[in-house]
């Protein structure tokens, strides 16, 4: 075949170099649903998807305090094991807290997707109300351990439970520092679609804290008791 | 309202971010089922996490591991109805991205835990050199 | 009988004018570059060395099979098919060969199959940990090695001697080192011997080395450790066994220090550059009290000093 | 009230790098006065510091990883220099600094030379590529950009005020814990990296999504060009390593902030695993430099051999395949630390296998060349050399993933030389091969192209000359990081490398002359269509400089290499495209968020390595504003009328017709069609 009959061929695309199977057509024909074929996606779904993948990275540094954590397991250093010193009362507290808050959230999110003000408003601050307390829970906690003569300081064990409980604490106040300013937002500024997409990303991130807590409180509390 | 849900919507048809429940089609009332639902659920799944800890039915090994399989349910129950995560193809990339962070954190707590697990066998001093028995030969 | 060890080391530095003089060889010929008084891991002097320096050639070879055929391709197609080149024939079409695809990924996965074997048993033969298979009437000699800051000392718990920067062995006779680190991490590392390994606080790692022929090698850290890393070498002999049971003896009557607790911490402040001595009398439970951190680690700079610029005492 | 902070701070016992962070210094203020004092400051802050376009913030990424590139080497002339003096000898460079410098030498040749030199080409070239408009989230593209320059910014403070690190480029500890290193160096390098190390995660966040979500109509995921799947790959290895890295360098910090017991001596702290997980980070991070520069090649080979890219799909599937693979290979980085047969064999096998596809590829871009036209520019020449030398340098690093073997070479100069020979041979000669290959699209004019040969001929010899010699030295036993030896035998291979390091300077020299030549001719050296190497993706098809909005309409995919279509179609038929029509364009707004946040990250940066608590109180709370501030900004968007767009593309149009006036239709279809015999 001579160049110049490829050059004439009647469709352009008749020569699909790769064998790929998109010798014909293409373009706006196929759409594949989630390939994004059509053009550039939403402004709404990019920012969820932008906020996911954020998810997934903070999962991931969460997993090398994990790590760290079984590591050390027994790393007392002579000091007080784990299960000398937790308090599975507290944690269970500490735990229906967080999760009532998560299902709080949620209902937030009900209300905002049908515009009503009020509602959004009440569940976002049972949502923190629910958060701070579980909060100051855990800073109880801390306070009796380390009363008791454990501080990250102790041991390399007591340093990893620190960090790893610690960061997630550490997660839970600037969600709570960012529920904060999306009340003030919505409040002022209403159900706008920038907003709404920031009350989605935050709804995100407080489901995202909750199955932190689950790993955190069957790996760190549960499993670290039951050896 | 609908002007603004819809300016955002355009583009590609048949792609939903994370988190979103299909709007359109959930009354509040399902809404607030399906969050209903996943508390239920998740309490549901937090209580027996708590009592299989002190439970005498399991073999006392075995609790480890059910801990574990309980605490990986109610992850998923957490995906699945509050963060709205499912299977269809409209949510392939949110999928596949979670498999790839399952993924990178399993082989991170993984390989982690196996790398060190040998080092401390080989490390920790079991072996001992004969030094500190021996007397002067 | 100090003066032995002295006269030792004036040997080797002769020997060392003596190499001098083929260097100009050694740089024309890399290959005879491995010659040197510190002779490279491409000249071993003991088995370990050997069946490494044997599979890092295997793999260089058969690495080669298909490398050096590709890096000849790359010029050669590149420089034929310049566009000046009227002789090369255009075909913008070549851009998909199922058959070639196939070739393109099974050469390299075949090379790495075999790579990947010599891997397996390599690792598991080789492993540092696992003594030498020997038919030498004698049991392995037994050596206690701590990394301090910056010099190796070297404890001999069957013979309750120890020395500082300098290993004596009878050559012959594999040798089971225990190692273990008074401060940071270091990598004890002999050339020509073989393997190197880690050498960790808190941490007790084990290496086996043999050397077959009499002779002295240079020894290193090969993990950087802070300011006096550059001075953190030492000087390995083989000896024969009658040497070494000489050398033992001549140290255990030697009017050296001891090497007790007040000695060790002597020995744990920060210095560089240490000349080589020996402990007339050491205590073999030392190793181990540091292994299981019983004994304070190295005190590291200064202690209470900070700020920028801290240096370390005793150095430079 | 300025915690550690004294005047002892200033290291004016050490003259040589008190001079030379001075003198940075000075140039940095002289630059900085004279930007204001003519005016130029408005300008500055309108169109580059608060810009939020791709291309621009593209630029400022790849002229941080030079200027990094230049302070880096100065660090490689005196390690080297060092290294050639010091044979018996002191040499000139005393423990406590000559520490500083290869720590400084890796860390920021790594992290602020190779890192911004790839993201900022992915910054300038992917939506390009997609032909889209900008990013997923251009502000925080900008925080990426300057949280990145605040890292370098405090890395090189450390010249004049403190020290920096002397703990290695991975401050391996117990040597890296307060108790070893209690003066600030380290301090200087956790922070600088933590500050770095989220912005590169947010650049990975902001790629991945722009990737996968933000394509023009029609690029499905196998039409988008290699260079965009190796971005893909790249910045899903960023999401998933650099928590690692934030994670294990956080838990460092406790250690010496808080007395924590991760890593240290005592407490039963175990150093292990900091080697651990900062090799969980390290390995992929090698890849996130050289997976980019794949790309650049694949792009580069194909348009200068005149014909698509071999095996488009094999390349697809071993880029994917070296993102993962890369994940399973960490511990090749500590076969000697004891964890036996069964863990060092498994991790030794798995790096090992990372050959084939990487073998693919060279093969791939070798059957690119077979039956092309190939034209020897700069960029090619890059492309050509990288080739031969990255083999060279995989095969040894393949060497070295044989535990036995290893256990030879580990830490030695011949590991040394590989990874130079991968980094050098790879990742620069791909940046520099993406900086020529581009320079015209975002510059409108061409590089010179004597000089830049030169360049390239000098660096190809000097690494040569530099590297081999280490190669050699490191067979014979000489390890790295040495300040000083007494090793006869090592010496001739130091001097040799040292006179490799002279021909790296001229190197230099050519490269800055080519910059310099080629501002200075740039009317002579001026593109006007757009497309000045006969291009094949669609980055080609806009103007250059590209305007804001890169296309005035959105380009419509309907095939592989996209533009090649549309050039053929508009020389087959002899005209452009019908004129579209022109619609408004909404675009990001200019914003300082990522300015000031960088600010406000450099007082604390700063603060917290100088135990300075009020200043870090004062720095959190300022960023929390700024925070705040940047939610409640309202308009995020500003609106390019339809006139505005109409004419920049009919000036683009414009000149596109004159391009084809000039090609003869017979001539083009000829000149690119199949020879089917030598002729
Ligand atoms: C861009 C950077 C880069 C790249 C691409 C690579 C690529 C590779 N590296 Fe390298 N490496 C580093 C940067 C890089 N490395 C750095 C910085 C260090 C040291 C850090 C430090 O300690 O400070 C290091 C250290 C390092 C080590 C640790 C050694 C030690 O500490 O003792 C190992 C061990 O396995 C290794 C292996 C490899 C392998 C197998 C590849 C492979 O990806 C190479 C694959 C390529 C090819 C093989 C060539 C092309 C293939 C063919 C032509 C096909 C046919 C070939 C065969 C079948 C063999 N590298
Ligand atoms: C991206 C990574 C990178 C790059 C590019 C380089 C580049 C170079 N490196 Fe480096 N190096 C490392 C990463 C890198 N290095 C690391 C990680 C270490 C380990 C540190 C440690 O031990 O902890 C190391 C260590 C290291 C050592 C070992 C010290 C030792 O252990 O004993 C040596 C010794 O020779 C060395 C030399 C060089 C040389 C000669 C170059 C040269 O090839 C440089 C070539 C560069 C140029 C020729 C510059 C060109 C500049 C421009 C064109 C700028 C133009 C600018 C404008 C116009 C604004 N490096
Ligand atoms: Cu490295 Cu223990
Ligand atoms: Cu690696």
């Amino acid at each position: 075949m001579s160049a110049t009959e490829v050059l004439r061929a009647p469709h352009p695309h008749e020569f699909d170099p790769y064998k790929l199977g998109h010798g014909n057509g293409g373009g706006h024909h196929d759409y594949a649903t989630g390939h994004g074929e059509g053009g550039p996606a939403s402004k709404r779904v990019i920012v969820g998807y932008g906020f996911w993948l954020f998810l997934l990275s903070d999962i991931v540094l969460f997993s090398c305090f994990f790590a760290a954590h079984a590591v050390l397991q027994t790393a007392t250093a002579g000091g007080p094991t784990g299960p000398q010193l937790f308090d599975p009362f507290s944690v269970a507290l500490e735990t229906a807290c967080l999760l009532t808050s998560s299902f709080t959230c949620g209902l937030s999110a009900v209300a905002a997707g049908v515009r009503n003000m009020l509602w959004t408003q009440v569940f976002l601050f049972i949502t923190g109300i629910l958060g701070l307390a579980f909060l100051l829970l855990e800073a109880h906690d801390f306070a009796a351990m380390m009363a008791r003569g454990a501080s990250p300081q102790i041991s390399a064990f007591w340093s990893s439970f620190f960090a790893v409980v610690g960061c997630h604490g550490g997660h839970v106040t600037v969600g709570l520092l960012w529920l904060g300013t999306m009340m003030a937002q919505v409040f002022f500024k209403g159900f706008r679609p920038n907003i709404m997409r920031r009350l989605v990303c935050f709804n995100l991130f407080w489901h995202m804290l909750d199955i932190i807590w689950v790993a955190l409180f069957t790996i760190v509390y549960l499993i670290g008791e039951g050896r | 309202m609908t002007d603004e849900r819809n300016a955002d919507d355009e583009g590609n048809v048949g792609d939903v971010g994370p988190g979103f429940m299909e709007a359109a089609d959930h009354s509040v009332r399902q809404g607030i089922q399906g969050y209903l639902m996943g508390f239920a659920l998740a309490a549901l799944l937090t209580v027996a996490s708590f009592y299989v800890l002190h439970t005498t039915l399991i073999w006392g090994p075995g609790i480890v591991v059910m801990l574990g399989v309980l605490a990986v349910a109610q992850i998923g129950v957490h995906l699945v109805f509050f963060m709205h995560l499912t299977t269809a193809p409209d949510n392939t990339n949110n999928v596949l991205a979670l498999a790839f962070g399952i993924l990178i954190v399993v082989l991170i707590i993984g390989g982690s835990i196996w790398i060190m697990n040998r080092l401390d066998e080989r490390l920790m001093p079991i072996e001992q050199t004969t030094g500190q028995t021996m007397q002067m030969p | 009988m100090e003066s032995s060890a002295a006269d030792a080391r004036d040997n080797i530095r002769s020997r060392c004018r003596l190499r001098t003089v083929s260097r100009v060889l050694v740089v024309l010929v890399p290959a005879a570059a491995l010659g040197g008084c510190a002779g490279g891991v491409l000249q071993p002097k003991g088995p370990i060395g050997a069946a490494n320096a044997k599979i890092l050639l295997d793999a260089v070879g058969i690495m080669s099979v298909i490398v050096v055929p590709t890096i000849v391709g790359l010029v050669a197609i590149g420089w034929w098919f310049r566009a000046s080149n009227t002789r090369a024939r255009y075909q913008p079409r070549f851009v998909y060969s199922g058959r070639l695809e196939i070739i393109v990924w099974s050469i390299p996965l075949l090379v790495i199959m075999f790579l990947g074997g010599l891997t397996w048993i390599g690792s598991h033969e080789l492993d540092p940990f696992v003594p030498i298979a020997s038919n030498a009437k004698d049991p392995p000699l037994e050596v206690q090695v701590i990394s301090l800051d910056w010099k190796w000392l070297f404890i001999y718990p069957q013979q309750r001697v120890a020395s500082v920067n300098e290993l004596v062995i009878p050559a012959g006779t594999p040798v089971h080192f225990f190692l273990t680190s008074a401060s940071v991490m270091n990598q004890f590392f002999v050339p020509q011997l073989g393997s190197m390994i880690a050498t960790m606080n808190g941490m007790q790692t084990q290496l086996h080395l043999q050397a077959d022929r009499p002779g002295s090698y240079y020894g290193l850290s090969a993990q950087f450790s802070g300011d006096g890393f550059s001075g953190m070498h030492f000087t390995v002999r083989a000896v024969s066994q009658d040497d070494f049971e000489h050398w033992v003896a001549a140290t255990q009557q030697s009017g050296g220090p001891v090497l007790d607790r007040n000695g060790y911490f002597d020995l744990l402040r920060e210095s560089c550059d240490v000349k080589p001595f020996t402990y007339h009398s050491a205590d073999p439970a030392l190793f181990a009290a540091i292994v299981k951190r019983n004994l304070p680690p190295g005190p590291g700079p200064y202690v209470g000093r900070a700020g920028p610029g801290v240096r370390p005492i005793g150095c430079g | 009230m300025l915690g550690k902070l004294t005047l002892n701070a200033i290291p004016f016992d050490q003259p040589i790098p008190l001079i030379a962070g001075g003198l940075v210094f000075l140039v940095l203020i002289a630059v900085i006065a004279w930007v204001v004092i003519r005016g130029h400051l408005p300008y500055l802050w309108h169109e580059w510091i608060t810009s939020v376009d791709h291309k621009r913030i593209g630029v400022m990424y790849t002229l941080l990883g030079l200027v990094m590139l230049l302070r880096g080497f100065i660090d490689a002339i005196m390690i080297r220099s060092q290294q050639a003096l010091a044979f018996h000898a002191p040499g000139y460079l005393p423990p406590e600094h000559y520490d500083q410098v290869f720590s400084a030498h890796g860390t920021i040749m790594i992290f602020f030379a190779a890192m911004p030199l790839m993201i900022g080409l992915m910054n300038f070239a992917v939506p390009l590529q997609l032909g889209v408009r900008d990013v997923a989230f251009p502000t925080f593209n900008s925080t990426s950009f300057w949280l990145t320059a605040t890292g370098a910014l405090l890395v090189n403070l450390s010249l004049v005020i403190g020290e920096f690190s002397r703990a290695m480029w991975l401050p391996y500890p117990p040597l890296s814990e307060y108790r070893y290193s209690p003066d600030v160096g380290v301090d200087y390098y956790l922070w600088a990296l933590q500050i770095a190390g989220v912005g590169t995660l947010l650049t990975g966040i902001n790629f991945v999504t722009t990737i996968l979500k933000i394509r023009a109509p029609g690029m499905s995921y196998l039409r988008m060009p290699v260079f965009c799947w190796t971005a893909l790959a790249a910045n899903l290895l960023i999401i998933a390593a650099f928590p690692v890295l934030t994670a294990t360098l956080a838990m460092l910090l406790l250690d010496r902030y808080l007395g924590f017991h991760f890593f240290t001596n005592s407490g039963g702290g175990n150093m292990m695993m900091f080697v651990n997980l900062i090799w969980a980070w390290g390995h992929p991070e090698v890849y996130i430099l050289v997976l980019p520069a794949f790309g650049i090649f694949s792009e580069v080979i194909a348009t200068f051999s005149g014909k698509p890219l071999f095996g488009y799909r094999s390349m697809v599937a071993a880029t994917m395949g070296i993102c993962l693979i890369s994940f399973l290979v960490w511990l090749h980085h500590f076969f000697t630390m004891g964890a036996g047969g069964d863990v060092n064999a498994v991790f030794g096998i798995a790096t090992a296998i990372i050959a084939v596809p990487t073998g693919v590829k060279i093969f791939n871009w070798m059957f690119t060349m077979y039956g092309g036209r190939i034209r020897f520019t700069t960029p090619m020449l890059w492309a050509l050399g990288f080739t031969v030398t990255f083999v060279i340098g995989g095969m040894t690093g393949v060497l070295v993933s044989v535990p036995p073997a290893d256990f030879m070479v580990h830490n030695s100069l011949f590991l040394v030389a590989h990874f130079h020979n991968v980094i050098i041979g790879g990742v620069l000669f791909g940046a520099f091969a993406g900086v020529t290959y581009w320079f015209p699209k975002a510059f409108g004019f061409r590089l010179h192209e004597g000089w830049g040969k030169a360049a390239f001929w000098l660096s190809l010899a000097g690494f040569y000359i530099t590297f081999v010699p280490l190669y050699a030295v490191g067979l014979l036993g000489m390890t790295r990081r040495l300040q000083t030896y007494d090793v006869a035998e090592w010496r001739p291979w130091v001097l040799a490398a040292g006179v490799g390091i002279l021909v790296l300077c001229g190197a230099l020299a050519c490269q800055i002359m080519q910059f310099i030549v080629s501002i200075r001719q740039r009317e002579l050296l001026r593109d006007l269509t757009g497309d000045p190497w006969n291009g094949r993706s669609l980055e080609w098809s806009t103007a250059s400089p590209p305007p804001a909005f890169n296309f005035a309409v959105l380009p419509n995919v309907e095939g592989e290499e996209p533009y090649w279509e549309i050039k053929r179609r508009a020389i087959e038929t002899q005209q452009l495209t019908a004129e579209p029509d022109y619609k408004p364009i909404e675009m990001p707004r200019n914003s300082p968020t990522g300015f000031i946040t960088a600010f406000f990250c450099t007082i604390t940066g700063f603060a917290l390595i100088w135990h300075i608590w009020w200043m870090v109180g004062l720095g959190l709370f300022g960023a929390y504003v700024v925070f705040v501030w940047f939610a409640w900004r309202d308009r995020e968007e500003h609106v390019i009328p339809a006139e505005d767009v109409a004419e920049a593309d009919r000036a683009r149009r414009r000149v596109r017709a004159q391009w084809l006036a000039q090609n003869e239709r017979e001539e083009w279809l000829a000149a690119h069609a199949e020879v089917s015999e030598p002729a």
